[in-house]
């Protein structure tokens, strides 16, 4: 077992982990902190993917960014911790259950059949997954969807500010 | 690990994303799902992107994450604006748009 | 496991060894010194009394929050209480992982030890390393936002809402006054910035970032001001307003942490700054044999470091402090404007090939 | 670097004064900076374009940059693409000067414009001797005409934006004669309309006419509306072309022409192009069926009138016809349509112009008349002495719309001829000049309109003597009715009110200075293009003779060559095709329009010299036929018959269908979808985590079906 697998094998299983306490805790803090332990995990696993800068970028947009907003507004809102676990009755969350498995299920057919096609990773170079390679990547082949990302950004930006925004009194 | 685990592993965590977006009550936590599912799809991403010796598909990663924080921007805005109106997160009670 | 291992690994522990010494005695003499030039400003002494010149006050603060009763609020969400003083030690601490403070590795042996393990200037060699000193400080938002959420108290949690903001709205200042740095440089790897400062101007005037990018290094600067919370920009802890802000229900050691944070994440800061914009490690026109120049590349260092640790105090007793609504603005609508368009015309200079 | 590479800041530099006024002029600029402004901008635009017309005519310096490829081997001197000349400037080739110094022609391509598919527009001007002469006039009239504003508009509210307007039009207009492709000149061409339609409703507010409730608004939208009907005909056109020759550019599609009509058979397809150019010039320029938008065009500010309506833009369906000469040339029956519609349009204008008691809408029939003989010239391939017309008509109709505006100034807005009269003393600048126009126009030689009008006559004469006829009585008519106006306005009797007669005052020296600017241009421009028999037989012409028609030779060159016969007139006249005329034959036809000219004017005097007794007399004895010719042969309201009733029957008609057959079908579907809605809409519970719930059942299901099958 190399170093790579050993690192790999432990960010998933902690990936795993912190997806479930996601889902399982009743406060959206403690979820949220959890969800920042599975982003992590899941940056290491870009690391070992080869993904350096996208490691980078995952820790400082989604955990350093994204994140925090996250938490911010939980606290903004501070709303009381809900009494049930889960929306629904018994029977709608053991048939939504249910649905999990078989919708899991589906999709694990798929993956194994991807075992007998060579899944295998290709062989790569030093600068495979470097803030330069990525980087010119994304100003040439993509650069129309980058600079369409960065409009997109810009109307989320306006978008949330009008739509956070308190109205003054007097104002339509 | 081969490209079958990062691929299981990723499955996993959609699974548990979809779940947690279809059983929570809460809408913070419905929306911290569907960041676990982008997450999920972003390993399969990278994975596959890894297997083909390719980077096109980190780009795409970097483009779910744009995306991903232009969502939580939004999302967020409108919870605010929603938990002003009901003083509530719970999404059971948050059905303004009915008939 | 084998010799190469050994040596590998030990060529590890002497690096943190010698880094998180530096950075924890930095951190501890760091509090004496506020102490003592604040006292100097205001024409008073200041703690003189533990060792000469009160040189062992740290040892004794320490001593006595150690031995503090550590309080708990009735009201906290105990767990996290508990963590949130170590997720916001950890993030200002690692930062220095990836700060090089000299040019080349050296040999233990030139030292006159017996090992023959070659001790890199930094701890880690991490190509991104600027995204992760980036990343780590947004990380450090965590630990002030739980720590006000969890104290289950009303002035921590106003704090700590003025303080996450703060550091948000200020990070993407420092982040676009960086930037003008990476792309005259071409690289995000710290120890290439540093050496890309090599050499001298006219023969004297070093080759340092700051001539190149002054503005970047002014809105840096006042980013850096603002991301530490430090005076005029100390809105979150502000004493009339918030009693002490996010850290307000904390005690004893975990205080002390937090109080670890702040000056860990001034000096992480500083040498940041040096790093970037003042050469880090580089003396111009220096040239020693190997012990001597690894010695003195990390003594400069640690003396241009000292300056920004100087005028963090310097500044914290000569302005006075911004209200929030000016603090806000100045972040959204000034700096970050500013850093912008310094970024546009550095990119602009560069793709026109004049940088 | 000569001013041939600064071809392309005349149009931007009027546009930049567009711009800064439009924007800042209202609020932030005092007037006289406004005015600076405009007029600086129109100046040095008329500098730059007298530099580069010097440089294009500087044979050595051209062959210099041709030739000498070492000195200039650092500007990347290279041959064109097309082999037509050398290239100056950076290696793209969508960018450059290009330089044929056979003709001279200096074409100067910006950028690349338009790609789609094999088909390229670029952006590019052409300076050779006919967008040279056009240049200059438009440029020189166009500044004496902003200088007379400075003086006229003083008052007016909009000062900023009328400058504004004006310098827009002269960026337009300068793209439009500088155009080298059909798609460039389309954009001035429309440009200019814009600002026809602008200024005419500059005073929006005003009525322009109340009897019929037209505001200054209405004006403008008739002038835009019926000139857009013309540039259909000229879209129509140029799609032609472009699906005919795969190109706009002028140079490619005249070659192509020449190749076309060598080709069988291509003469109705050259026919079409050339009648649908045609309608879009008839459109632009006030020609029969299309003309009753220029005398509403008065509606606007006198300066306009000058400018636009006058001396540039509606001479801009001429410099059309002319510039696709060689198109024209080669579809003879399209050239005589040209012809006839000119002719016509001249002597119905004219016998109108008679009658009219507004001295801008007698002013506004002139002009169509006049037009008309410059579309009569071209449709006899008399493209040169069109175009000699087209400068000497801006010279003497410019200087009468602002004598006219500087009377209508002097009397407070008073426009009606019969309200005025014995203004000489009060007038005598304006009275002296508006005679010299006047003198000018009814064609008494030496002046301006004698040259030009004469030798389109004689062009006309030995192509088509029917319409030489119409011409030469429509030359008698000019004479009349300009000299009616005369006598009306500044002779005869005082009829002026008399609360006017206090306002009276000779206009401010911005004003008059044009004038008497224009005065001389009008009197001695006709000496450009002196007959060649006349300037042989009379000493010191001798230089003189037919000097722009020989100037702008080369130009039409390409027209003489493809043509059969009647396109060959471009140049030295009748004379290279009929060697046969003689001398004595040009003399009579030239005492022949002397003579109708002096009859016009000795008739006008005689009906209006003294007082209108005679003329009323002779109205009444004319009955029903003056006053058709006086209600203007009731076009408009024959259209309004023909046109606007049959169209108002056929929307009421749409509207009864939509209301009762289209609607009851949709009305239909909408109360089918509303049942369906209220059973569907029992599905919308309103919660989020239904649908994500019934979303979920469908992946699923969906998924499942793809993995198992």
């Amino acid at each position: 077992m190399s170093l790579d697998t050993i690192l790999a094998s432990g960010a998933s299983i902690a990936a795993i982990f912190s997806a479930l306490m996601v889902v399982w805790q009743r406060s959206a803090v403690i979820s949220a902190l959890f969800l920042v332990l599975n982003l992590g995990s899941v940056a290491i696993l870009f690391l070992t993917l080869g993904g350096e800068f996208l490691a980078a970028v995952q820790v400082l947009v989604y955990a350093g960014a994204i994140m925090v907003l996250f938490l911010f507004v939980i606290m903004l809102l501070n709303p009381a911790p809900l009494k049930e676990r889960f929306a629904s009755g018994p029977v709608v969350t053991g048939l939504t259950f249910a649905l999990g498995v078989l919708f899991f299920a589906s999709l694990m057919r798929g993956v194994m059949s991807l075992a007998g096609a060579g899944g295998t990773m290709a062989s790569v170079g030093e600068s495979y997954g470097s803030t330069r390679s990525v980087g010119e990547l994304l100003f040439t082949a993509y650069l129309y969807p980058f600079e369409l990302a960065g409009v997109l950004l810009l109307v989320a930006m306006v978008g949330a500010v009008v739509l956070a925004r308190r109205q003054a009194p007097g104002e339509d | 690990m081969p490209l079958v685990s990062y691929i299981s592993l990723s499955a996993v965590l959609f699974v548990i994303g979809v779940m947690g977006v279809l059983l929570k009550r809460n809408v913070l936590t419905i929306f911290m799902s569907i960041e676990l599912m982008l997450n999920a799809v972003n390993v399969a991403l990278a994975a596959f992107a890894r297997h083909h010796g390719g980077l096109d598909g980190q780009i795409f990663v970097f483009f779910v994450m744009a995306v991903a924080a232009a969502e939580a921007a939004v999302g967020l805005a409108i919870f605010i604006a929603i938990f002003r109106l009901k003083q509530t997160t719970d999404v059971t009670e948050i059905n303004l748009m009915r008939w | 496991m084998d010799a190469a291992m050994l040596k590998e690994i030990g060529e590890i522990v002497v690096r943190m060894l010698i880094i998180f010494t530096a950075v924890f005695t930095g951190v501890g003499y760091m509090t004496l010194v506020e102490r003592r030039v604040s006292a100097w400003m205001q024409d008073r002494l200041g703690p003189n009394r533990v060792g000469p010149q009160g040189l062992l006050q740290p040892l004794a603060d320490g001593l006595k929050h150690l031995m503090k009763e550590d309080v708990t609020p009735p009201g906290a969400h105990r767990m996290v209480f508990i963590l949130a003083p170590i997720m916001v030690l950890i993030p200002a601490v690692l930062s220095f992982a990836v700060i090089p403070i000299a040019g080349d590795a050296i040999n233990l042996q030139d030292l006159g030890l017996p090992w023959d393990w070659q001790i890199k200037p930094f701890i880690a060699d991490v190509s991104v390393g600027l995204l992760i000193l980036l990343g780590l400080a947004s990380l450090e938002v965590y630990g002030v936002v739980l720590a006000g959420w969890s104290s289950g108290s009303k002035y921590p949690a106003m704090g700590a809402l003025r303080s996450t903001a703060q550091m948000i709205s200020y990070e993407l200042a420092l982040g676009l006054a960086i930037l003008p740095v990476v792309l005259t440089t071409g690289s995000l790897r710290l120890q290439t910035i540093a050496e890309a400062q090599a050499g001298t101007w006219f023969g004297f005037v070093p080759h340092w970032n700051v001539f190149i990018h002054p503005f970047g290094f002014l809105f840096l600067l006042i980013s850096i001001f603002a991301e530490n919370k430090r005076l005029p920009f100390d809105l979150p802890e502000a004493e009339p307003e918030l009693v002490a802000g996010y850290h307000t229900e904390y005690s004893a050691m975990k205080f002390v942490m937090f109080y670890m944070t702040e000056y860990s994440a001034m000096i992480a800061n500083a040498a940041l700054m040096v790093t970037l914009f003042f050469g880090g490690w580089q003396v111009p026109g220096l040239v020693l044999p190997q012990p001597w120049m690894f010695l003195v590349q990390a003594g400069a260092f640690a003396a241009k470091t000292f300056f920004f640790l100087f005028l963090f105090v310097w500044v914290r007793w000569t302005l006075p402090r911004f209200r929030y609504d000016q603090l806000m603005n100045l972040g959204w609508k000034v700096l970050l404007e500013l850093a912008f368009i310094n970024l546009l015309v550095v990119a602009m200079l560069v793709a026109a090939g004049v940088m | 670097m000569s001013f041939l590479h600064l071809i392309w800041l005349i149009p931007i530099l009027p546009f930049a004064g567009f711009v800064i006024n439009g924007l800042l002029g209202k609020r932030f600029l005092p007037r006289p900076v406004v005015s600076g402004i405009a007029c600086l901008a129109v100046l040095a635009s008329l500098v730059l374009a007298v530099g580069a017309i010097r440089d294009l005519h500087d044979e050595q310096g051209l062959a210099d940059m041709l030739n000498n490829g070492t000195a200039l081997s650092a500007l990347g001197v290279r041959p064109s693409a097309d082999g037509f000349g050398a290239v100056l400037g950076p290696t793209d080739p969508d960018r450059g000067l290009v330089l044929e110094a056979s003709i001279p022609r200096a074409r100067q391509i910006q950028w690349l414009w338009l790609s789609v598919g094999s088909v390229s527009v670029k952006w590019a001007y052409s300076l050779d001797p006919l967008s040279a002469i056009m240049l200059l006039v438009v440029l020189g009239v166009g500044f004496l005409i902003h200088v007379y504003s400075i003086g006229y508009m003083a008052h007016d509210e909009g000062f900023a934006r009328f400058f504004a307007y004006l310098n827009l039009f002269m960026a337009m207009m300068l793209v439009l004669i500088m155009a080298d492709n059909f798609l460039v000149m389309f954009v001035g061409w429309e440009g200019v309309g814009l600002c026809s339609y602008l200024l005419i409703g500059f005073n929006y507010r005003e009525m322009f006419n109340p009897a019929r409730h037209q505001s200054c608004a209405d004006a403008g939208r008739k002038a835009f509306i019926v000139n857009r009907m013309g540039d259909f005909g000229f879209m129509l056109g140029m799609l032609l072309i472009l699906v005919t020759f795969g190109s706009l550019d002028f140079g490619q599609v005249f070659r192509g022409v020449h190749a076309l009509a060598e080709a069988p058979g291509s003469q109705s397809l050259l026919t079409a192009m050339a009648l649908l150019l045609f309608v879009g010039a008839i459109g632009k320029s006030a020609q029969i069926p299309l003309f009753v938008w220029l005398p509403d065009a008065m509606a606007g500010p006198t300066p306009v009138s000058a400018l636009i309506h006058a001396a540039t833009m509606v001479t801009a369906g001429v410099y059309m016809v002319c510039r696709c000469a060689a198109l024209f040339a080669a579809a003879p029956l399209a050239l005589t349509v040209v012809a006839v519609v000119g002719g016509m349009t001249a002597l119905l204008a004219a016998a109108i112009a008679c009658t009219q008691t507004d001295i801008k809408k007698v002013l506004a029939y002139s002009t169509v008349s006049q037009l008309g003989y410059m579309f009569l010239a071209a449709g006899v391939g008399a493209f040169s002495f069109a175009i000699f017309h087209v400068m000497t008509h801006a010279f003497f109709k410019a200087l009468l719309f602002l004598g006219a505006g500087s009377v209508i100034h002097a009397l407070a807005g008073e426009q009606d001829i019969r309200r005025m009269g014995r203004l000489t003393r009060a007038l005598p600048w304006t009275f002296g000049t508006f005679a010299v126009a006047a003198v000018a126009i009814a064609g008494i030689p030496p002046f301006a309109g004698f040259f030009s009008k004469d030798s389109i006559l004689a062009a006309v004469f030995f192509e088509q003597p029917i319409l030489w006829g119409a011409g030469a009585f429509t030359a008698g008519l000019t004479a009349f009715y300009i000299w009616r106006l005369v006598f009306l306005t500044f002779l005869s009797t005082d009829r002026v009110e008399k609360e006017r007669r206090g306002h009276l005052h000779e206009s401010p020296w911005s004003m008059l200075a044009p004038l008497v600017i224009l005065a001389f241009l009008a009197t001695v421009g006709g000496f450009l293009g002196v007959p060649a028999f006349l300037a042989e037989s009379v000493p010191g012409l001798h230089a003189a003779a037919e000097w722009l028609p020989g100037y702008l030779e080369p130009v039409f060159r390409d027209a003489r060559v493809a043509g059969t016969g009647m396109g060959a007139l471009g140049f030295h006249g009748q004379a290279a095709v009929h060697g046969g005329v003689t001398a004595a034959g040009e003399w009579g036809l030239m005492a022949l329009s002397v003579l109708l000219a002096v009859a016009g004017i000795a008739w006008a005097w005689l009906l209006h010299g003294r007082g209108g007794e005679l003329a009323a007399r002779m109205a009444a004895g004319l009955g029903s036929g003056y006053r058709l010719v006086r209600d203007r042969f009731r076009i408009d309201e024959l259209y309004d018959r023909i046109i606007l009733k049959p169209f108002y029957f056929m929307c009421r008609a749409a509207d009864a269908f939509d209301r009762f057959v289209i609607d009851l079908m949709v009305n239909t579907v909408a109360i089918a979808t509303e049942i369906t809605g209220h059973v569907l809409k029992l599905f919308q519970t309103g919660s989020v985590r239904a649908y994500a719930l019934s979303m979920f059942i469908g992946v699923v299901a969906l998924l499942a079906f793809l993995v198992m099958s």
